[in-house]
């Protein structure tokens, strides 16, 4: 491997013999020094109060009695291309290490090289069950750079638009968790009413995905006339839809039997680790960015964070479930209190002049000119700004150096961080375990591998 | 003659079981458009990963344990198998004799179970005295006035 | 708050900033985790080759490769972000495995993007790029690996 | 008169075409759902634009009972061997949707991460625009494959797969351009 732009299609000869990754993958015991060895093993976390290991499995198994297998990259219910390796003694997991970089896409590379006008279009596609939430944290940043305010009515449609969207991302969790535990009915109904919010996104943004919908200095567009009875049938149904999904999953022995008590997480465990989101506030943690460091207008909202007891898988679904109720009541005050005004700042150094006045004036032309091609300057500086994703805490680190690209954009990744977490999760559990463990940490490649 | 209409209908399905058999690999082998498998192919599919790693020829013992169970239903199937054809004639003493059996391998399989065979169930971590949860009854809701610290 | 020798400004944009050196470095970072900081929420390198005349406190020399820190504590509400000046062609840092395991895997994406050794790390391999990759890149000297594109000067349809 | 312009039906067809006519009508694909796209693919997949009509809701998991693999997404550098590796233990026929601009041409990541175009190491048969695909041009880059082997030949010996040079230039094997086709009357 000589030059890094040599391209796959050279290197096809030597490719099967490729996919190993050397250093990265689980070695034997043997090959791993102590901190590792413990690392995989979960244990240097494994507070010892809480002995949760069932005393059948003997942790320092011999390396030629247990097998090392990989539920690899191209696997269904890894929710992507994650690939773990696995040490199993029979059924039980001894030891785990993830292996990610199976969708690297060099995105703060890339983020380097566009300007801050189109730096939302890269950012959007990292999370891409959460895509307006990507947007709003890179638009933060650079706004709180900028130092400019944004009108409130752009506040409050960012607010419904991000809350619409943990509603979607959501409704996809509970879709595929359901697919992972074999109830593939639910995989059905959570994909059907996630259509009803890409339909209204499509409507608003023109696209169901990667929507490049909220941009520095406010959104793309104006939310389309008769918006308010839309997201009034979206939340209806939803809503409705809610009890529906308790009542299909929430009483069954099998899925009862392979959530309630497996893979607990405790609280001194979960900060140590980083560990945010529902996973975190599974353990009893009550701590949400929206309540707990406002951003937007989310202190002028009425909403519960919902914090589970027991830290164990049940809880987990059970915040995701609870946390779509509370989305459709912040959305239905959002209907409410929508201020009128205009959706963009009108600062004409963020703003490009609106359609009409181009075809008049030649400085409108050249100002929409500069801006789309350029990018606006931002001066020197840094900025970390977080928000609550429906993952984690979504943090968005920009370092400026004056010129319209950002010099240094690095974005923390909740699921990168709660990825580390598996180890320690899966440790003593089984295979089936090991899905569940998975599942419910819901991470999504795109921004873990960024 | 008796002794001939009575085999014939046994030859026939014979012969048709053998057609049957050695005309789906035949068929196949005509129509499968690439006849010597890639080496690809051989390999075993651990996600798209190439395995240098071949799996170890030991299995632990809970695997033997659930084959055993299946023996030993087998063998009792097979039993059966000659009671049933003439249960009519046996009249009570057969079935007498046919329950003494299968308890008998019942017995076999409590003490399989016994020894934690069919114990394979997800790895719980109960804490004691956890009540019956529903998705509502888990969780804990905080509202803004009642802002509790972590 | 802050230990004695370490500056520490408002930066720009109202987060408290430190500025340790690579010896206070882990010390500061465990007094601030006794002093309230639970989670260590991010950890990532920066490569200042071509912005070398960054706003810096006096006191504080820059150097090419630095490593930010961010720290949150929940019961306060509050962050604070350190820069570490990790040194030019040979980035060598000290490991917060130890204080917050969390941080094991960012700083294995800082070791495999950027080329930053961190001491007593458990597993230092790279994490993101294949295994025989050379170099790291995103190092600003690194090639951005782009493929020349049709409608500019590339060589014809492919 | 001839027997080439008999109008042939189910009962005179030749074998070939019932053939073809039977794959076509339940191609598996594999679930090999990389990114976004795979979400759109998903959503294909789900209630309101539901593939089962097309006898392709089942997504199979392992490549030996997969005969479409839909490349959906990015793919890096560290991926492009388990594709290949994944492609080659698919068993023929087998066909390879690109779907979404990340995988036929690299899209909007033009850097040293993502494999420009995954015809580099697959031979593709339909290219998917979009970004993502919507689950409409999804479903029409279905059809197209099937309509492509509906009238394609029976035994298309596959080249063991020779990628393209960038040169342009490729000795063996040239993607087979999608003949653009009328969807939906049969001809």
């Amino acid at each position: 491997m000589s030059d890094p732009n040599v391209r796959a299609a050279d290197r096809l000869g030597l490719l099967t013999a490729e996919t190993s990754e050397g250093a990265q993958e689980l070695q034997r015991r043997a090959a791993t020094n102590v901190d590792e060895l413990s690392r995989e093993v979960g244990s240097v976390l494994r507070l010892d109060g809480l002995t949760l290991d069932p005393t059948s499995i003997d942790f320092d198994r011999r390396d030629d009695e247990t097998m090392i297998i990989n539920m690899g990259p191209a696997h269904p219910s890894t929710h992507g291309v994650l690939r773990l390796m696995l040490e199993l003694d029979g059924e039980f997991v001894l030891r785990t290490k993830p292996i990610i970089g199976y969708l690297h896409t060099g995105m703060e590379k890339t983020g380097e090289e566009l300007s801050y006008v189109q730096g939302g279009t890269n950012v959007t596609r990292m999370d891409y069950l959460s895509p307006v939430i990507n947007e709003l944290c890179y638009s933060m940043a650079v706004e709180k750079l900028l130092d400019i305010q944004i009108p409130d009515r752009a506040v409050w449609i960012r607010m419904l638009m991000s809350e619409l969207n943990r509603m979607s991302s959501h409704l996809v969790w509970m879709a595929t968790n359901g697919m992972d535990l074999g109830a593939s009915s639910m995989m059905i109904y959570g994909l059907r009413e996630r259509e009803l919010i890409l339909a209204f996104f499509e409507k608003t943004a023109g696209l169901r995905l990667n929507l490049n919908y909220v941009r520095p200095g406010g959104v793309a567009a104006d939310l389309p006339d008769g918006w308010q009875d839309d997201v009034l049938v979206i939340c209806d149904t939803i809503y409705a839809r809610t009890f529906e999904y308790d009542e299909l999953l929430t009483g069954q022995p099998i899925f009862r039997n392979r959530m309630i008590g497996v893979a607990p997480l405790a609280a001194e465990e979960a900060l140590a680790l980083g560990v945010t989101g529902p996973l975190l506030r599974s353990t009893g943690v009550a701590w949400d960015l929206r309540r707990a460091m406002p951003y937007l207008a989310y202190d002028q909202v009425e909403f519960d964070v919902i914090v589970g007891t027991y830290g164990d898988n049940f809880d987990r679904y059970a915040i995701r479930l609870n946390e779509i109720r509370e989305s459709i009541r912040i959305v239905r005050q959002c209907i409410e209190k929508m201020p009128s005004g205009d959706y963009r700042s009108q600062d004409p150094k963020v703003t490009p002049p609106p359609r009409a006045r181009i075809g008049e004036s030649m400085e409108a032309l050249i100002h929409h000119f500069k801006l789309f091609t350029e990018g606006f300057q931002v001066p020197p500086g840094e900025v970390y700004s977080a928000v609550e994703s429906p993952r984690g805490e979504l943090g968005c680190y920009i370092v400026s150096d004056g010129t319209a690209k950002p010099y240094r954009l690095h974005v923390r990744a909740p699921s990168f961080v709660n990825l580390q977490a598996v180890s320690l999760l899966m440790r003593g559990g089984s295979m089936s375990d090991a899905i569940t463990v998975i599942s419910t940490i819901d991470p999504v490649l795109g921004e873990v591998d960024r | 003659m008796m002794f001939v209409d009575q085999y014939l209908p046994i030859l026939g399905l014979l012969i048709l079981g053998v057609l049957f058999g050695a005309g789906s690999l035949v068929m196949s082998a005509m129509l499968a458009p690439r006849k010597r498998p890639s080496d690809a192919k051989l390999a075993p599919y651990e996600c798209g990963i190439v395995p240098e790693v071949e799996p170890p020829q030991r299995f632990p013992v809970r695997f033997y344990l659930v084959a055993m169970i299946f023996v030993i239903f087998d063998i009792e199937v097979v039993f059966m198998y000659p009671f049933a054809v003439v249960f009519r004639q046996l009249g009570l003493f057969g079935l007498i004799e046919v329950l003494v059996f299968s308890l008998t391998v019942f017995g076999a399989l409590l003490f399989l179970v016994s020894e934690g065979a069919l114990s394979w169930g997800p790895v719980k971590h109960l804490v004691p005295g956890m009540p019956a949860r529903t998705s509502s009854s888990t969780i804990v809701r905080i509202n803004s006035d009642s802002d509790q610290a972590a | 708050m802050a230990p004695p020798g370490v500056i520490t400004s408002d930066g720009l944009a109202a987060d408290l900033c430190c500025f340790p050196t690579l010896e206070q470095y882990v010390a500061l970072v465990k007094s601030f985790r006794d002093d309230g900081f639970e989670m260590c929420v991010d950890l990532c390198g920066v490569d200042y080759l071509d912005h070398f005349d960054r706003w810096l406190p006096q006191g504080v020399e820059g150097s090419r490769f630095e490593i930010v820190v961010n720290l949150l504590s929940l019961s306060k509400k509050e962050r604070v972000r350190l820069r570490v000046q990790a040194g030019d062609d040979a980035p060598e840092v000290d490991s917060l495995f130890a204080l917050y395991p969390g941080t094991e895997a960012m700083e294995r994406e800082a070791f495999d993007l950027f080329g930053i050794l961190f001491t007593n790390h458990p597993d230092l391999t790279r994490i993101l790029m294949p295994e025989e990759w050379e170099g790291h890149p995103l190092r600003k000297d690194y090639g951005a690996g782009r493929v020349p594109v049709q409608f500019k000067e590339s060589p014809g349809p492919r | 008169m001839a027997l080439e312009d008999l109008q042939h039906n189910f009962l005179t067809g030749p074998l070939e075409d019932i053939v073809r006519w039977a794959r076509r009508a339940s191609v598996w694909p594999a679930s090999f759902g990389l990114a976004c796209c795979a979400i759109e693919m998903m959503a294909t997949g789900g209630a309101d634009f539901d593939i089962a009509r097309y006898g392709m809701e089942v997504f199979r998991n392992s490549p030996r009972q997969a005969d479409l693999m839909i490349v959906a997404g990015r793919v890096s550098q560290k991926m492009a061997p388990v594709l290949r590796q994944v492609y080659d233990q698919m068993m023929e026929p087998k066909w390879v949707i690109s779907m979404g601009v990340c995988a036929s041409t690299g899209g909007l990541f033009n850097n040293y991460a993502i494999v420009q175009g995954v015809d580099q190491i697959v031979p593709v048969d339909v290219y998917a625009p979009g970004c993502p695909p919507s689950p409409e041009t999804l479903m029409h880059a279905i059809l197209t494959l099937h309509e492509q082997i509906r009238t394609g030949e029976i035994l298309k010996r596959r080249h063991e797969g020779r990628p393209v040079h960038l040169d342009g230039t490729s000795e063996l094997w040239t993607p087979e351009v999608p003949v653009a086709v009328r969807v939906g009357t049969p001809k």
